[in-house]
């Protein structure tokens, strides 16, 4: 079920002009502090009644100002992780988490109580009241509330910021699981790349309150436009088929013919998966590396370069039918002498594959 | 007289208690919807209703007697229609309680309005996206996180309905064992000269109830605030 | 009050008379006087506590009484000024009754009276009926008001078929029609003491006394159905 | 009487705007104060405090009015002291204020109560770590959030100092042009056979009164709303 | 100046035993979510009073419990930046922003608000209330509050949690001049490895309310003992010096005698500077790689070796002087015959070095 949101709605001080199409799995709305991003999730939820626009998830239209159709929030089934907690302060952790279960119609497939405390690790908080919960204690409890009402749609308005990083990387398989193996739609909000290049079907880039960019998260991730998000973020989504599964721990994919090894991946041979290889992961070579650590060197080709401001470059490579970027320096550009069409070999570490490693560092 | 209080002077507290209790109760629904609706609602005619809710503070009781008496007496049209559906008034107890509970309504809705009003909407919002229909919301998030403007509203009106003469005596009159409350036997007791030490045994009685009442509530509502705010 | 007013304080059972009266004598004289009406007992109290009245014209004896013991009027001004008498009232339009009638006509209506032990209407018309053998049959009925009129307006309304009030009261009340008199001889004499307050009895709160007690005023007075006692 | 009111009922109605307007002014300092006490100190005798709070509301207002009289009167003691100040209560516009002020107390305390307990510490704890001393915090931070309770309980200790009448006839008397004020008038009228339709005049001021101070309180509650809700 | 902190402090469900200096500089307060982090700064705020303990800045005791000794929160002169923002709804962001100012002693250091409010981009908030702020910018005003009262201490609560990665690159830098250039002690809180790294001069690491590690920035995070707290977390911390900035945009550092190049730093040539290096981006070659495109290539030699439960593995060298940590697979130790002793080389890209870079991915 596709998602599709076109909103107007004029603040004070910033004017909403949205038009977006969320196909199920994950999708991200990413942009700057007071881009709009919450906003456009409180009108999903019905919080927001907006000035102008239309939203439906598939062929049920939850809002659409030229019909006069309005669904009240209560009636759209949707779990709203809000970006602070709102947790209920009379209700003990329990009662908050089980408050919208009872609404969920009796067959809506989602998880137990019991699944969603173990994945939160939030059992010792179950009698407490939310008073005295610590900031990340919180934000957990909101997320498990949000999840435990079984919801069709669920919005997530970045729901980790506040947590450490095994925690993050705790959770945030089950948003991977969410994305791969349920129909629900997940409109998320992130500031951090990794999260969305872990979880992302779908990138939605806002700015000033419109969409300036939006499409499925490779092409978009893989865009070197978007570097104005921050240097650091440029790289490429690829997929690869799970070809097998090594005793030492590794997993053994394919990309277009090529080998890669990585850390173990939950999807079973056969499987396919999407990889996320950030640009200043990958190193070139014009001479095949012998004897490094290293354990993926992929022949390749120079297909663009883009050189910054800076001391960096971006180099887009074309290894079988993966495309990749490599961010190195201007001065190894000139020392290697690449240009378009130089044969090199990509660098990469196994350890260094987005997927599957810590989200946050 | 036999011992500290006589049989009436009994009756009388008893009946004052009971008037306060019922008025307080019965009229306590209505003052959470009136105070709701103050506080959150938008209809034409609101300042209306916010000033006939403040009517009873404003009008002498006396007058506020009278106009019971014209709007409940026997032969006055809802007076009437109430007795045609068993509901009897005049020189009842009942009658007495319906005037405590005019009386006391102001006061109620006020304490009750200013809690609603700092209610944070968001948590209703919160509620409502995990699919609590609106009656639901109100009964499980509103109702327990105003918990203590109510009891301090009812509190109120409990004081106030032990205390209220005026408008009762005018309205049910002062039948002993029947509308005889604390303050009309205060009152009796005040206007012959020498009957102030009679009146202050009746104002002591009226005065530990009340404080026993209040005491009440401030735990009350202390065990309420330690569950709101947390721990 | 400036200097050379007269202040008086008076039962507010007198108000309408004493309103007229007082107009006669200020446009008479020019001499200014302000009334101040309340409870007999409210304002006996008043005067105990210095109150800056320089007459006094009470309900009943008793409050008057107290003061003089207290030593706070001029002894030598108390005179009785007015009488009144005691009636039954019924609803109007109504037909005579003989007193006799009444517990049978009462059925299981109430009667109307002011407190029976605390102001004065109340006081005489327990006095009348228990002198007439009628009390103990009535005394359950009784639904007794803190001031005479407010068992007028029960009669006037219906809602008590009958009451005990002052002639003057239901003279002035067409809603209810006097059936029978109380006799006089059935209670004690229904006075309205007036006196000079001890200290403040200067010449002009005696003029006024006097004029008070005079036949100008005494005309006034009788209009309106009291009966004239001074001389 | 020239026009619809009467120059003595003109009196009266300013009487009692002045009297209102001084007893919700000179209680609220007050008021917050004992709201504040109430809300967030703990100490001995809080139980004490609360329930002489409520005491005027639990007290028939004759003996609020009575006791007043008791303590403020020319002969009583503090009432003597006051005097020696320059400070007159009895028998003046200012005794009736205090009256008012006294039996408007408990209302407005729980109305300014209920708002600091609503407000949230750790914006107030926020401001001190700023740097800011606890007397500042207070007028800067807790003052402006609990503007509309504070709000709240001016207009109903007005409202109810407008109609105030038992603890006020009792202590200051029902003096024209000094202490008569609108509920008084009213009751005079009420006394009185005939006295309805005058009444009815002054009651129609009282109410416009009441509802003119109710809607401009109702207009500043929300745009204090509208300034801290956001926006 | 130090703070020096000693409290002990049981909760229902935590029992704080806390004992730590934090000399002057930056101390980041490291540590899960519920381990006790903000209780610590509430203490030292004065906002909780520990059951006993002793908090003191220098000479200066904020609280003795033994000796009856309690400076209340407003006499402290401290900025605290609270997890959630607490700005106060009845003032405009303006007025949020210059309340603290009047208390501060009028000679007292510190930034001007037209330079906060620019730092942290917040101009059109100005006459706003902060009812209607997006997240993002009530955390931004609640940091320009704190900072602009000037204060002897500064709280931070995981300030930049809620910020986008171009914003947290916008303030961090501030953080850093306040550890460089002020006398002004520093407790942060945060759960981002990268921020810790940037800023932190020391460490300080809660479990269940108890300091289990503490010390320098680098020892800390040098310690492998430190992945328990998340496996892409490892590191270390080295000291260089500026040898020179060169026109591409690269700027040449020597760690002790061996050339570094990074994209270019803001110390002058001569100045030292404290730079992470995180395990995952040091590559291991037995052979000295030819025509790469990493420009540093450190000979080292393995001085440690870690096997953890999974395919990695990380390697502790020595080159020259600095340590190291490299994350790699099992498979490459036993590929490349790895032990202690082996003489490696190290291989670095230039853009993978943390400082400089983008704090969040
Ligand atoms: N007043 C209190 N009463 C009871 N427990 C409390 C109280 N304050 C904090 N706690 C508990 O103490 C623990 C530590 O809380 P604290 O807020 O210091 O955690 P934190 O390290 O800041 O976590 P986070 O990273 O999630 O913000 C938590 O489990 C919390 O629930
Ligand atoms: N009710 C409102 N009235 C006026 N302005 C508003 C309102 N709600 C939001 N805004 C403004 O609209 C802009 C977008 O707000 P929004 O909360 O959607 O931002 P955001 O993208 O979620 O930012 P952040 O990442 O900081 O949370 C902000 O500048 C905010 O101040
Ligand atoms: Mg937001
Ligand atoms: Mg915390």
């Amino acid at each position: 079920m596709t998602l599709s949101v076109r909103l107007h709605h004029a603040f004070a001080a910033l004017t909403l002009d949205i038009a977006f199409d969320a196909p199920p799995g994950v999708t991200v709305l990413f942009g700057r502090s007071g881009s709009g991003k919450t906003s456009v999730a409180d009108a999903v939820a019905g919080l927001l009644r907006p000035q102008s626009g239309r939203i439906a998830i598939g062929d049920r239209v939850l809002c659409d100002t030229q019909k006069g159709i309005w669904v009240p929030p209560h009636r759209r089934r949707l779990g709203y992780i809000f970006q602070q907690p709102r947790l209920f302060p009379h209700l003990s952790v329990r009662q908050n988490l089980t408050y919208g279960a009872r609404f969920a119609p009796p067959d809506s497939p989602g998880p137990t109580l019991d699944a969603v405390v173990a994945m939160l690790g939030i059992e010792a908080l179950l009698p407490r009241r939310p008073g005295a919960l610590s900031g990340g204690e919180a934000a957990r409890v909101a997320i498990g509330r949000a999840l435990l009402s079984h919801p069709a749609l669920i919005l997530a308005d970045e729901p980790l910021a506040s947590l450490d990083a095994p925690r993050k990387a705790e959770i945030l398989p089950y948003f991977e699981q969410l994305r791969d193996h349920s129909p629900v739609p997940v409109l998320y909000v992130s500031h951090s790349v990794t999260e969305v290049a872990r979880l992302a079907t779908t990138v939605v880039v806002l700015e000033n309150g419109r969409v300036v960019r939006q499409g499925p998260a490779d092409a978009v991730l893989a865009d070197p436009q978007v570097t104005p998000l921050g240097a650091g973020e440029a790289g490429a989504m690829i997929s690869a088929t799970v070809r097998a599964h090594h005793d030492d721990g590794l997993s053994e994919l394919s990309v277009g013919g090529l080998r890669l090894l990585v850390p173990r991946v939950s999807p079973a041979p056969g499987e396919t998966l999407r990889l996320r290889i950030a640009a200043q992961d990958v190193m070139l070579a014009t001479v095949r590396p012998e004897g490094v650590s290293a354990l993926n060197i992929w022949p390749a080709v120079v297909t663009g370069i883009r050189l910054g401001e800076g001391p960096g470059a971006l180099v887009q490579i074309e290894a079988g039918e993966a495309r990749l970027l490599a961010r190195i320096t201007r001065r190894s550009v000139r020392a290697l002498n690449l240009a378009e069409g130089t044969p090199v070999y990509a660098v990469l570490k196994a350890v260094s594959v987005a997927r599957g490693g810590v989200p946050a560092r | 007289m036999t011992g500290w209080l006589g049989p009436e002077e009994w009756a009388a507290v008893a009946l004052s208690l009971r008037v306060a209790f019922w008025a307080t109760l019965c009229t306590l629904p209505l003052g959470i919807l009136t105070a709701h609706a103050l506080a959150r609602w938008r209809f034409p005619g609101k300042h209306l209703l916010n000033g006939i809710v403040h009517l009873p503070l404003i009008l002498p009781p006396v007058v506020t007697g009278y106009l019971l008496l014209m709007t409940f007496g026997t032969r006055a049209p809802v007076g009437a229609a109430l007795q045609e559906l068993g509901i009897f008034l005049a020189f009842r107890w009942t009658g007495a309680a319906l005037a405590a509970g005019i009386m006391a309504f102001p006061l109620m809705v006020r304490a009750i309005r200013l809690s609603i009003e700092a209610v944070d909407p968001r948590l209703e919002q919160a509620a409502a996206t995990l699919g609590a229909p609106r009656a639901w919301v109100w009964a499980t998030i509103t109702l327990p996180l105003i918990l203590p403007g109510i009891l301090a509203g009812a509190i109120l009106a409990f004081a106030k309905a032990m205390g209220e003469f005026g408008a009762t005596i005018t309205f049910v009159s002062n039948i002993p064992g029947q509308t005889q409350t604390l303050p009309s036997a205060i009152y009796a007791f005040l206007q012959v000269p020498g009957g102030e030490s009679a009146a202050l045994r009746l104002v002591a009685v009226s005065v530990a109830v009340a404080m026993a009442a209040l005491i009440l509530s401030e735990v009350l509502a202390r065990r309420i605030a330690a569950r709101v705010g947390g721990a | 009050a400036r200097a050379g007013d007269v202040l008086v304080f008076a039962a507010s059972s007198l108000k309408t008379a004493l309103d007229e009266a007082a107009q006669a004598y200020q446009a008479k004289t020019g001499q200014t006087v302000t009334l101040s009406y309340a409870a007999t007992s409210a304002l006996a109290r008043q005067i105990e506590a210095g109150a800056p009245a320089d007459l006094f014209v009470a309900a009943s004896t008793d409050w008057m009484d107290t003061l003089a013991a207290g030593s706070l009027i001029a002894p030598d001004t108390r005179r009785d000024l007015l009488g009144n008498a005691l009636v039954l009232v019924a609803p109007a339009p109504a037909a005579p009754l003989a007193l006799a009638d009444l517990p049978v006509r009462l059925g299981s209506g109430k009667l109307a009276m002011a407190l029976v032990d605390a102001v004065p209407a109340g006081i005489y018309g327990k006095a009348a009926l228990t002198s007439l053998g009628l009390w103990d049959t009535v005394a359950a009925q009784v639904a007794q008001t803190d001031n005479v009129r407010a068992a007028l307006a029960l009669v006037a309304s219906g809602e008590a078929p009958f009451g005990v009030v002052y002639r003057t009261d239901a003279l002035a009340e067409p809603r209810v029609a006097t059936v029978a008199d109380f006799p006089a001889a059935s209670h004690a004499p229904i006075v309205y003491p007036a006196a000079a307050i001890a200290g403040r009895d200067s010449a002009e709160a005696r003029a006024l006394l006097d004029w008070l007690a005079g036949p100008e005023a005494g005309a006034l007075f009788a209009a309106q159905g009291f009966t004239v006692l001074a001389e």
